[in-house]
């Protein structure tokens, strides 16, 4: 049963440092608060997943938290490059990061392992590219009924799953609706599950389109109005692409984004 | 006479290929443009998948991400993530996938993923693969847009984030891909194809004003040219007003 | 795209004699109007599918439609067995059919696979049972990395899927709600879908807790309303049970059996 | 002092193990009248699963059928078949489930497919698996209740549908499975337990004005007794009325 708390407790009873943690959320939903706690906390040495690193790794990254990036791309989505994780890849600053490098079906698929209680799951891919021979929780097998070749993918259960949704329940239901990416898969693979809500309610009115995640699969909820953006909340806020298109300027430089960071996340 | 811009000619170019009804799975940028600019005129019926998890978008203004609220919002309906790549992609439903990328080989080899010989000590770290690895396995037919750039054609990829259609005759029997392959690489200079008897992209088409030499110049690899090699029908005022009005919206 | 047509053209035009087709519905949008429409044209030979067979199956047996069965649970819920299915085993009757028998996660994962496009997928199941002996689909497996058995279980994609729903609009998009079983599997597996549903409309009102399917992976949609009777339609019909209890009274015995079907079935 | 019948005393006994707050996956008949009975009495928080899709299910009335309409509409959320078994169910998210059977054998294995020696020529065929073999194999822990009828109660089960504690001590370690297995069994003479060293069921309890004897009479192997036999408590006139109530509305 889910307990609700404010995000700095949550974040200080479910991120500890050396976890494996994934902030996930697809564009949509993306769990901008709970990385700020974060790196607050100044969490260290944390193994971080998520299949678009986005702004929020990028940020996480540039803050020194992360010893180690599972990840499927990379990039600024429609803008360009994350200069962060390329200048700590590229250059070790602030520190080294190790890389575990999918495609999006790849880092899927782990996590839906790892959601169904099983030690891997198998899939077409990786077969053939240069990614099936650097990516460590790849093997390959042969079909026991046609022979043919397919992919076996590592289950990933993280520590902590990080996710942002619309609305919960006093009881600690969520609610979520939209793009929902792999939020079912990381709640059901993560030994703990954090949820930052835009708002909490006295009762989860259905609505098209939507789901419910049973309080039963959660272990927090926290209310957190805006905790998404500068990613978008369907029904509540849009993205703000023009923030998305302004972090080149804030994050190309390790000054400039150092004092944004100072001033905006520690200083907040 | 009208005149057009790199990415317009491609953009036009691309949306000739698609089929009314077909079903399309889009990426982010170019492909996202050149989908919506065949709905928005000869193809109001292609059914557009984003990696997402929209199923049949029909967004008004392109989107900047792959997520955006205007696809969920216009889609027949949307899906998680593992639906979108084991159940769509990987189970066979999709008819065209469109790709770009970084570097591109003579064989259609892709690679979004590092430049630079060594995966650990990159020249250029890159994004990486995306739904395009999946894209290029099980997309029955898949469409490369790229620009004509010499750092980017290149023999041998530095990388394969996404499997093309050799140099090995069995580079797609073997892993058991379903699709086709990239079976058409739209650039800003032409159209190329793979050769049937050997896979080897070939230079089938250039662009109005466009001359031989100016691909080669841009090709590291000596570049094969059809027999019969055409040149693209010049993009119509009806298409570029199409496309600069679809522009003008996002 | 799907296609608009009378039940006995979707039936005649994609189940021929000696394929495999699944029937399915939990308990909920059991398509029984196919089911009855395959029986008045003789369809002969058929692999049938069906995590439950329940009445419509037991009809279907009866019927000598059937060469082979697969199921995961073959009796008549809350009430007791499946008199024609029984016979069929037990004593060949009209003739005998040839059983493939699995748990729930088994079939239903075997559908999975199906969907996904693979050859197989894997499950933690069969391991310590007897159904693992005689399951002629399940292989086992060590996984590559933790060395732990898991059971592999291989592809169904049925040559047609049969699935009833509560609504498709003009363009054939199909709309469901209420208990779903694996209605998103069938429909991805199966190289036909046929469709029946309550009504057909000009608007599919999203609705919570609904899903819709895109046209596009629709053969044959067909307007039958009550199509699912004696099984329930949520907001359009209940289950009904009386029917469920009367059942064993008239299919016990053949003769009854036979004139039941003559009157009801093949006379309707 | 009240009365009750064989399936009343299951029922309060099996309802009594449910402490509130448990996830519970719920099977027709006396699991589903077991886990609502809890739920109306001491365990208001019960969570029911059914495997039909709904989780949180809340039923006024018992259903006739694993998916009854009354199931879904109560339900906190609706979910495929596929997320039941693969994510709630072998993800390990169920505290306990409750299982019946046709036979039950010394170490907890349980057959619900076929009586007689021959798969291909049963004796009496049965319906078969369901969700039984992945209750038994995944749930942290299974309670089987069922009648303790002599025909049921064999030493070792003619099929092994759903597997319980042994005869090897590694039949459960082997395949992985990471549920205890059938720790508790309700008849409706007592319940058993199995040894904590070699895991054969061995009577703990009787019920009120039941003999050892009784339970010898109607077990084909010489069952152990527990040197402590307990007696259960009779069901409470409250527990019956709540009871009656629940049955009588459906």
């Amino acid at each position: 049963m889910a307990e609700h708390l404010g995000l700095s407790d949550a974040i200080f009873r479910y991120v500890q440092d050396g976890d494996t943690v994934a902030l996930e959320g697809f564009t949509h939903l993306i769990p901008f608060a709970a990385g700020h706690e974060i790196i607050r906390q100044q969490k260290r040495n944390l193994t971080v997943s998520r299949m678009t690193p986005d702004l929020i790794y990028d940020q996480l990254i540039g803050a020194g938290c992360v010893r180690k990036l599972l990840f499927s791309w990379g990039g600024n989505p429609g803008v360009g490059s994350l200069y962060r994780f390329r200048d700590a890849v590229e250059n070790g600053w602030p520190a080294p990061i190790e890389l575990e490098e999918h495609s999006h079906a790849g880092l899927t698929n782990r996590y839906v392992a790892g959601a169904s209680g099983m030690p891997f799951t198998v899939m077409k891919g990786y077969l053939g590219t240069s990614l099936g021979e650097i990516a460590p929780h790849v093997r390959f097998l042969d079909c026991p009924f046609t022979g043919e070749p397919v992919a076996a993918v590592r289950a990933l259960n993280p520590d902590t799953g990080i996710l942002h949704a619309q609305r919960a329940d006093r009881a600690g239901n969520v609610q979520v609706w939209g793009i929902s990416g792999v939020f079912r898969e990381v709640v059901m693979a993560s030994r703990q599950v954090v949820v930052t809500v835009e708002e909490v309610v006295d009762v989860l009115e259905r609505r098209p389109g939507d789901f419910v995640i049973p309080s039963m699969a959660v272990t927090a909820v926290c209310e957190v109005p805006g905790g998404a953006w500068p990613s978008y909340v369907q029904d509540h806020y849009e993205r703000d692409n023009d923030w998305y298109r302004k972090w080149p300027e804030v994050s190309r430089d390790r000054d400039v984004f150092s004092a944004w960071l100072d001033e905006s996340v520690m200083g907040a | 006479m009208p005149v057009w811009t790199a990415d317009e000619i491609m953009s036009v170019v691309g949306a000739r290929l698609l089929r009314d009804g077909m079903s399309c799975f889009v990426g982010i940028g170019i492909p996202s443009t050149v989908a919506n600019l065949a709905r928005n005129t000869h193809a109001p019926n292609l059914f557009l998948i984003y990696e997402a998890g929209p199923l049949g978008a029909k967004p008004y203004r392109l989107p900047l991400s792959i997520g955006d609220g205007e696809l969920a919002e216009t889609a027949d309906s949307v899906v998680s993530v593992p639906e979108v790549f084991n159940y769509w992609l990987q189970g066979g439903h999709i008819d065209v996938g469109y790709l770009s990328a970084a570097q591109i080989d003579r064989f259609g080899n892709l690679n979004t993923t590092v430049i630079g010989p060594d995966y650990n000590q990159p020249k250029v770290r890159l994004p990486g693969a995306g739904g395009a690895p999946e894209i290029a396995a099980h997309c029955r037919e898949v469409t490369v847009i790229m620009r004509h750039a010499k750092r980017a054609f290149v023999p041998q990829v530095d990388f394969v984030t996404s499997v093309g259609l050799g140099p090995a005759p069995d580079t797609r029997s073997r892993p058991g891909f379903r699709g086709a392959g990239p079976i058409n690489v739209i650039t800003d200079l032409g159209v190329l194809k793979p050769d049937p008897h050997d896979s080897e992209l070939t230079l089938v088409a250039v662009h109005p004003g466009v001359e031989v030499q100016d691909v080669w110049d841009r090709t590291q690899w000596p570049l094969r040219v059809a027999t019969r090699l055409e040149v693209t029908d010049a993009p119509t005022s009806e298409e570029l007003a199409a496309l600069r009005d679809l522009k003008s919206r996002s």
